[in-house]
């Protein structure tokens, strides 16, 4: 093959694992919204939320350490030397259902059958209050995320594919990095998990059900507000594991919280109600978002990633109002 | 050639009609080869089973549907291929099956809505208001004021509908559709779910509306006896299919009618 | 006792219609205006114009516009930042090509401009609706902003790609600039959000108003008796563009006097608007103005009590902000979803039928 | 109705500016920003700066026995915020503002110069004030950006023994105004030394960047250049240790080369460049001073947690040139209270020499600066420094260079000339 092609391969295959990168967020918006038709602004910081609990128990950091500092003007940092990583992942799996729980308790239980645009305010208003909690509780510095997962370029794909390329080409082969290989053989999990969960499971059952029509859950005796926090827990777990996976990438910080932007390209493309077409809505996105900059974005100056995203699912969206999966609208009279 | 009733009200030429209207959604047909007419001036009723088409042959006539084959005479002339809201300003106005008010806005709000098709002074002077916005306002006031009086509803004139029990708002669609004073008015079901002394005066209504301002009435209902009572021409559908056509009585009568409500072997 | 209306009998339409139909309320909203135009400018210094009073207005008008097209029309945006940016660069081009141009004239071309840009961004929403529009929307906010950054022909190619406002006068005293008085600015902006206030509800309680309403309240029905979807939204899309460029050039030239997309017109400016008209009351005029007061205020209001009053740490203080101000809008929208503008109405209900419980 | 009154009396008093005018204090107003997605390198800055002036009082009771006071306001790095923070604190004799954002100085500019406030505004911020005669009461001493462009250009001609003909220099930059800053002078610089420059932009915030990267990787440039902040540092720097890309031939600007940027990266990291105006690591005087009298007294900034950290040393430095400036302008005017003409007078004075910065525990700290009526830009002297993982230390790896006046000047005043004709400004004659 030629260089040339090689590249464009290249760009299609580092697209869809950035695509299943998108795809992790989108995933919990589609969760909730598909069991509660609550577009989840806060999805993203719900990650940023996770993914510095994790850290804070990693490195053994004392919650709230500013603020008892400068109350009792006291010095504490930290607790010890932190929890090995799995602890570390078990008790915050624990923060997040206990947050879910809070929700639940405190703010959706008094929203049932508003209008979706002010649950969706709602949980903007909860995004900013857990930009200013997680701040509190674990300080706005830039941590760094190291869950052991491997990461750098593949070395074994590097000197396959170069020797894919014509002779003499002198083509150093191409890049995948580990870590976005990783990230998608977790999503792969995290889809099947899910999957085997909603099919297999009684609570999994019941969720299916609430999705399809939360009038006939209720009278068949399924508890809405059970069912919602196992909704917000599972996404906080989604949640989680994005953060991990992006907070590895560049560390975990405030702008963790705006990955929520790189998913809802995704998400109308997917529809919101569909778990496979937030993983089909990503690939595409990832990959068309990269070709398109890879192959005319130099013409109009780069940068267009983010714009680009937003066009092409528009762009679907002209033929397919309601998403590429998502439940057909039906107009009627 | 005025023809008239036996209550002696004057019908006219054919107002309206359908031709070999075929309407299919995917491979399904909800309508084969319709035909039909609606007279100036008369009342006219379609009825049928549940499913049997009659709110899509409404949403053909309102131009929500279009039909794969088949034409729809108005006035004398074919219609093209139409948006509803351009079949609404040519003067057909409608009621809906499950209320479709503007819930949202207020009784009186509702009702000018439906005048909306009448009114033009542009942007400009609307942002204005003072001069030409605010007359014509006035002058649409007036006539959405007399629906009101003739429907009785003036207490609830600043009422936000969503807000106002089943009963009084099927009256307010009604209003919303009577205050566009249209040719010809199509009402789905107008008496659906209400009880006998709602009924009553929904009847009265739409006689009214006939009579006073001569307005040429197409409607679907379900009970019979009001049907009956009510209505110059009866068409029925079944499956999609026209079964009968002709007055009451002939379709009361008709074998095929009385096969299709009743079932063979009575 | 105080508040009623018996006795306020109408004799005509045109005074059935008009814009405060109770007398007390026609008293104090004339009362407010005389105060805020005569009285306000000789007691107004740099901070309150800056940090209070600009702000206020501008974003106001802001949410006028969105609430024209998402509180009147149904059809939820998320591209405002976008707009605002086209009516600042708007705004700058016309301020550098035509120096004598009236400002007045200058922001309302703005406007109209971004009107027209808003419309072709509001072509989709004749066939995507809901939270699909919305998101759809985001792809005009990064687009514009994109194409902000990028073409310098918008920034007369500078070294920077900042634009910023070069002084212009308005009889005889300067309106934009480092040197224009606080109490000018404040009257210039205040004139236009009063007058283009009146002039939305004019348009709201009309025929065109209605057209939209009912597009909001059910669209298929609102078709079929005769409004055109395609004019009804597109001409939203044009009047709250217009609105929201207007606020988009007074923010650049008046209120902060420089401006680059990115700062000053991102995403988090679509999100603070569409949160301004929710809290302060979706379809609501009045609702727009207390929506912007209490996003524009609260947080001036929070820091100063906390940094000022307290001292508090700065940084303790800007996430207790943060975490404040999420708190409060989750209450707002538990304790009355229809915004504050509905929790108004229901005090002016009650203070009707006081001090009788019923 | 009495709990409303009440409400909106406590609103309008709310609003009001609390704090009271201590006019016998000198005002050094902080805006700062600790939170949004550039807060932990804002906190780093603040901690520095806030520290510098703390030790001042602390340790001399002030400047020429006057004490400072330094209230800080969060601007969280928006326009709106600056301008209202701006607006609250200069009222109350500012001395001198430094809101480290390009994007709030601009707002400032023609705002500090109608009330007389100075502003400085060292590495960032609008290059072109460096030119005094143009912008009377803004200072970007000792460097800025196009200084930057051109050190990083002028360090790469030494690495290549003084030759970058053919040579492929890539500029990945933050897509906004001060992305943009270096281009113009690259692009002067290339058709000077002949090398061939390609700039890639990175849309704000930056937290996807393969398509960017991938490209580099295809381009195999023989330098990357940064112009990044924020999440887009952390982003870069990790893809171009992956990627295998040269760390000693990536070369950030000073906003792409503080601890934040470089350790998420973790060993990938190790031999990043960027580039600095000043000094590194805690090996100077100044640091025990700052142990015994804030450290030790629980009075550091934040615990003293970011102490020695290369955003906190410029914090540090930042306020250290304000403080001598203010030092400056009591002598010149022989008085202890100073206003903001005065202090502006003070920073055209400034004259910081090798024996000064010895005196104050900052030897080789910076290099001097000579300030004058129409040089409010300095030397523009810049160095590099490299990153070093396992130590976890950034190290000074040049001297401090002299940029490449000829050009620089030229676009600085073809820039600031534009800037004075666009705003009616008649430069200033200096004597």
């Amino acid at each position: 093959m030629s260089p040339e092609l090689l590249n464009v391969l290249e760009v299609i295959i580092n697209g869809l694992l950035a695509g299943v990168m998108y795809s992790l967020v989108a995933l919990g918006f589609v969760l909730i919204y598909k069991a509660s038709g609550i577009f989840n602004y806060a999805q993203g910081v719900m990650a940023l939320f996770a993914a510095l609990t994790l850290v804070g128990f990693q490195t053994g950091q004392i919650p709230f350490a500013h603020v008892i500092n400068t109350i009792f003007g006291t010095h504490l940092e930290t607790w010890g030397p932190g929890l090995p990583t799995f602890f570390a992942i078990l008790l915050t799996m624990g923060v997040m259902v206990l947050f879910a729980y809070l929700v639940e308790r405190i703010v959706l239980r008094h929203m049932v059958n508003q209008a979706p645009i002010i649950l969706f305010m709602t949980t903007i208003g909860l995004a900013y209050f857990m930009e200013g909690f997680g701040d509190l509780m674990w300080g706005a510095d830039i941590k760094t995320m190291d869950v052991g997962l491997p990461s750098g370029a593949s070395t074994w794909f590097e000197t396959m594919t170069a020797g894919w390329a014509t002779e003499g080409s002198n083509y150093p082969g191409m890049y995948v990095d580990m870590l976005d290989v990783a990230a998608a053989g977790i999503a792969i999990l995290l889809v099947v998990v899910l999957t085997l969960f909603s099919q297999y499971t009684k609570t999994g059952r019941a969720l299916r059900a609430v999705a399809d029509d939360h009038q006939a859950a209720l009278t068949v005796g399924i508890s809405l507000r059970t069912i919602w926090v196992i909704v917000w827990s599972i996404a906080g777990f989604v949640a989680l594991v994005a953060g991990i996976m992006w907070g590895a990438k560049s560390g975990v910080q405030f702008s963790l919280s705006l990955i929520a932007l790189k998913a809802l390209p995704v998400l109308i493309l997917g529809g919101f109600t569909s778990i496979p077409g937030a993983i089909v809505g990503g690939l595409i996105i990832g990959v068309g978002e990269k070709l398109f900059e890879y192959s005319i974005g130099g013409m109009l100056g780069g940068a267009t990633e983010n714009w680009f995203a937003y066009v092409l699912a528009l762009f679907f969206l002209m033929f397919r109002p309601q998403g590429l999966f998502g439940e057909r609208i039906i107009e009627r009279v | 050639m005025a023809e008239l009733t036996q209550d002696g009200r004057k019908i006219g030429d054919i107002l309206l009609e359908v031709k070999n209207i075929t309407l299919a959604f995917g491979g399904v047909k909800a309508l084969t080869n319709i035909s039909f007419d609606i007279k100036e001036g008369e009342i006219r009723a379609i009825i049928g089973p549940n499913g049997a088409g009659k709110s899509s042959m409404l949403n053909v006539i309102s131009g929500f549907y279009h039909p794969q084959q088949g034409e729809v005479w108005f006035r004398g002339q074919k219609r093209g291929p139409m948006r509803p809201y351009e079949v609404a300003r040519q003067g057909i106005a409608r009621t809906f099956q499950n209320i479709a008010l503007f819930k949202g806005m207020s009784t009186l709000d509702n009702l000018m809505t439906g005048r909306i098709t009448q009114m033009h002074t542009n942007i400009l002077w609307q942002a204005l208001w003072k001069g030409p916005a605010e007359r014509e306002e006035i002058a649409h006031r007036e006539k959405v004021e007399r629906i009101i009086d003739f429907l009785g509803i003036q207490a609830i004139r600043k009422t936000p509908v969503g807000r106002l029990p089943y009963g009084l708002q099927k009256r307010v669609e009604l209003g919303r559709a009577l205050a566009a004073e249209a040719k010809l008015l199509l009402l789905d079901e107008p008496m659906a779910g209400m009880n006998l002394e709602e009924k009553e005066d929904m009847c009265r209504f739409i006689l009214d509306v006939n009579e006073e301002f001569g307005t040429t009435i197409a409607l679907i209902e379900h009970d019979m006896g009001v049907v009956m009572d009510l209505s110059d021409r009866v068409v029925v559908l079944d499956y999609g299919k026209k079964l009968a056509d002709g007055t009451p009585n002939e379709v009361r009568n008709d074998p095929a009618v009385i096969e299709a409500y009743l079932g063979v072997g009575h | 006792m105080f508040y009623r209306e018996s006795g306020d009998f109408k004799t005509s339409y045109s005074a059935d219609q008009q814009t405060f139909p109770i007398r007390l309320d026609r008293h104090v909203v004339y009362g407010i205006l005389a105060f805020a135009f005569l009285v306000v400018p000789f007691l107004i210094n740099d901070y309150w114009e800056k940090s209070v009073l600009l702000p206020f207005l501008v974003w106001a008008m802001a949410a006028l516009g969105l609430n024209i097209l998402t509180g009147f029309c149904g059809q939820v945006s998320l591209g405002t930042g976008g707009f605002m940016a086209v009516g600042a660069y708007a705004c700058y081009k016309l301020m550098v090509a035509f120096p004598w141009l009236n400002m007045f004239i200058v922001v309302i071309l703005a406007g109209l401009i971004t009107a027209m840009v808003g419309v072709v961004f509001g072509l989709p929403s004749l066939r995507i609706k809901g939270f699909y529009l919305a998101v759809a929307t985001l792809a005009s906010q990064f687009f514009l902003v994109w194409l902000f950054n990028k073409v310098p022909w918008f920034y007369n190619y500078s070294a920077s790609g900042m634009i910023s406002a070069p002084e212009r006068t308005l009889f005889g005293i300067p309106v934009t600039g480092a040197e224009a008085p606080p109490w000018m600015t404040y009257l210039f902006c205040l004139t236009l959000v009063t007058i283009f206030a009146f002039i939305a509800h004019n348009l709201v309680r009309g025929r065109i108003g209605r057209s939209w309403m009912a597009i909001r309240d059910m669209d298929i029905a609102a078709e079929i008796i005769g409004v055109p979807p395609l004019k009804a939204k597109l001409s939203a899309f044009a009047v709250s563009s217009f609105y929201i460029g207007m606020s988009g050039a007074m923010l650049f030239a008046l209120y902060l006097g420089s401006a680059e997309p990115n700062d000053s017109f991102g995403i988090a400016k679509s999100f603070l608007v569409l949160f301004m008209i929710i809290i302060g009351g979706l379809g609501s005029i009045l609702g727009s103005f207390l929506g912007a007061a209490f996003l524009t205020l609260m947080p001036v209001l929070l820091k100063n009590i906390m940094v000022g009053w307290f001292g508090w740490p700065a940084d303790l203080a800007a996430h207790l902000e943060l975490l404040l101000i999420g708190a409060l809008i989750m209450f707002f929208l538990i304790v009355e979803p229809h915004g504050l503008a509905q929790l108004w109405r229901v005090t002016k209900e009650r203070l009707r039928l006081w001090p009788f419980p019923h | 109705m009495k709990l409303k009154k009440m409400g909106v009396a406590l609103l309008a008093a709310g609003l009001l500016v609390t704090s009271v005018p201590a006019m016998a204090d000198l005002m050094f107003p902080v805006l700062s920003y600790r939170t949004g997605p550039f807060g932990a390198n804002g906190a780093e800055n603040a901690d520095g700066y806030l520290d510098y002036f703390a030790l001042l009082n602390e340790r001399d009771g002030g400047i020429g026995g006057v004490k400072v006071q330094t209230p800080e306001c969060e601007t969280e790095y928006k326009p709106e915020k600056g301008v209202e923070c701006y607006e609250s604190t200069k009222g109350n004799g500012a001395l001198l503002y430094q809101p480290l954002s390009t994007g709030i100085t601009y707002q400032l500019i023609p705002k500090v110069t109608a009330d007389k406030i100075p502003m400085l505004t060292p590495g960032y911020g609008r290059t072109s004030s460096a030119n005094g005669k143009v912008f009377e009461y803004v200072f970007n001493y000792p460097a800025n950006y196009w200084d930057g462009a051109s050190v990083g250009v002028k360090y790469m001609l030494d690495q290549e023994k003084g030759d970058l003909k053919g040579k492929k220099i890539t500029l990945v930059y933050h897509n906004s105004a001060y992305g943009k800053e270096p281009i113009r002078t690259l692009e002067e610089l290339s058709k000077k030394h002949g090398f061939t420059l390609k700039t890639i932009p990175v849309d704000s915030p930056g937290q996807e960047q393969k398509s960017q990267w991938l490209e580099i990787r295809r381009d195999k440039p023989d330098y990357v250049l940064m112009w990044g902040w924020g999440v887009m540092n952390q982003v870069a720097i990790s893809e171009a240790s992956k990627m295998g890309f040269p760390m000693d031939k990536f070369i950030g600007i000073w906003w792409a080369g503080s601890e934040n940027d470089v350790k998420p990266a973790g060993e990938g990291a190790n031999g990043y460049k960027a580039l600095t105006f000043h000094g590194v690591g805690k090996d100077f005087p100044i640091f025990k001073d700052i142990e015994t009298h804030l450290v030790a007294k629980g009075k550091a900034s934040n615990g003293g947690k970011n102490i020695g950290t290369a955003l906190y040393n410029r914090g540090l430095y930042f306020a250290m040139l304000a403080a001598e400036a203010a030092a400056t302008a009591q002598k010149i005017h022989n008085t202890k209270d100073l206003t903001g003409a005065q202090m502006r007078d003070g920073l055209e004075a400034l004259k910081l020499d090798k024996a000064r910065l010895e005196a104050l525990g900052l030897a080789n700290f910076a290099p001097e600066i000579t300030a004058s009526c129409e040089n409010h830009g300095g030397s523009g002297l810049v160095a590099v420094q490299q990153w070093d993982a396992k130590a976890g230390s950034w190290k000074l790896v040049s001297d401090f260079m002299q940029s490449d006046r000829e050009v620089i000047d030229a676009l600085i005043k073809a820039d600031s000339e534009a800037f004075a004709a666009e705003n009616k400004i008649t430069p200033r004659e200096c004597k």
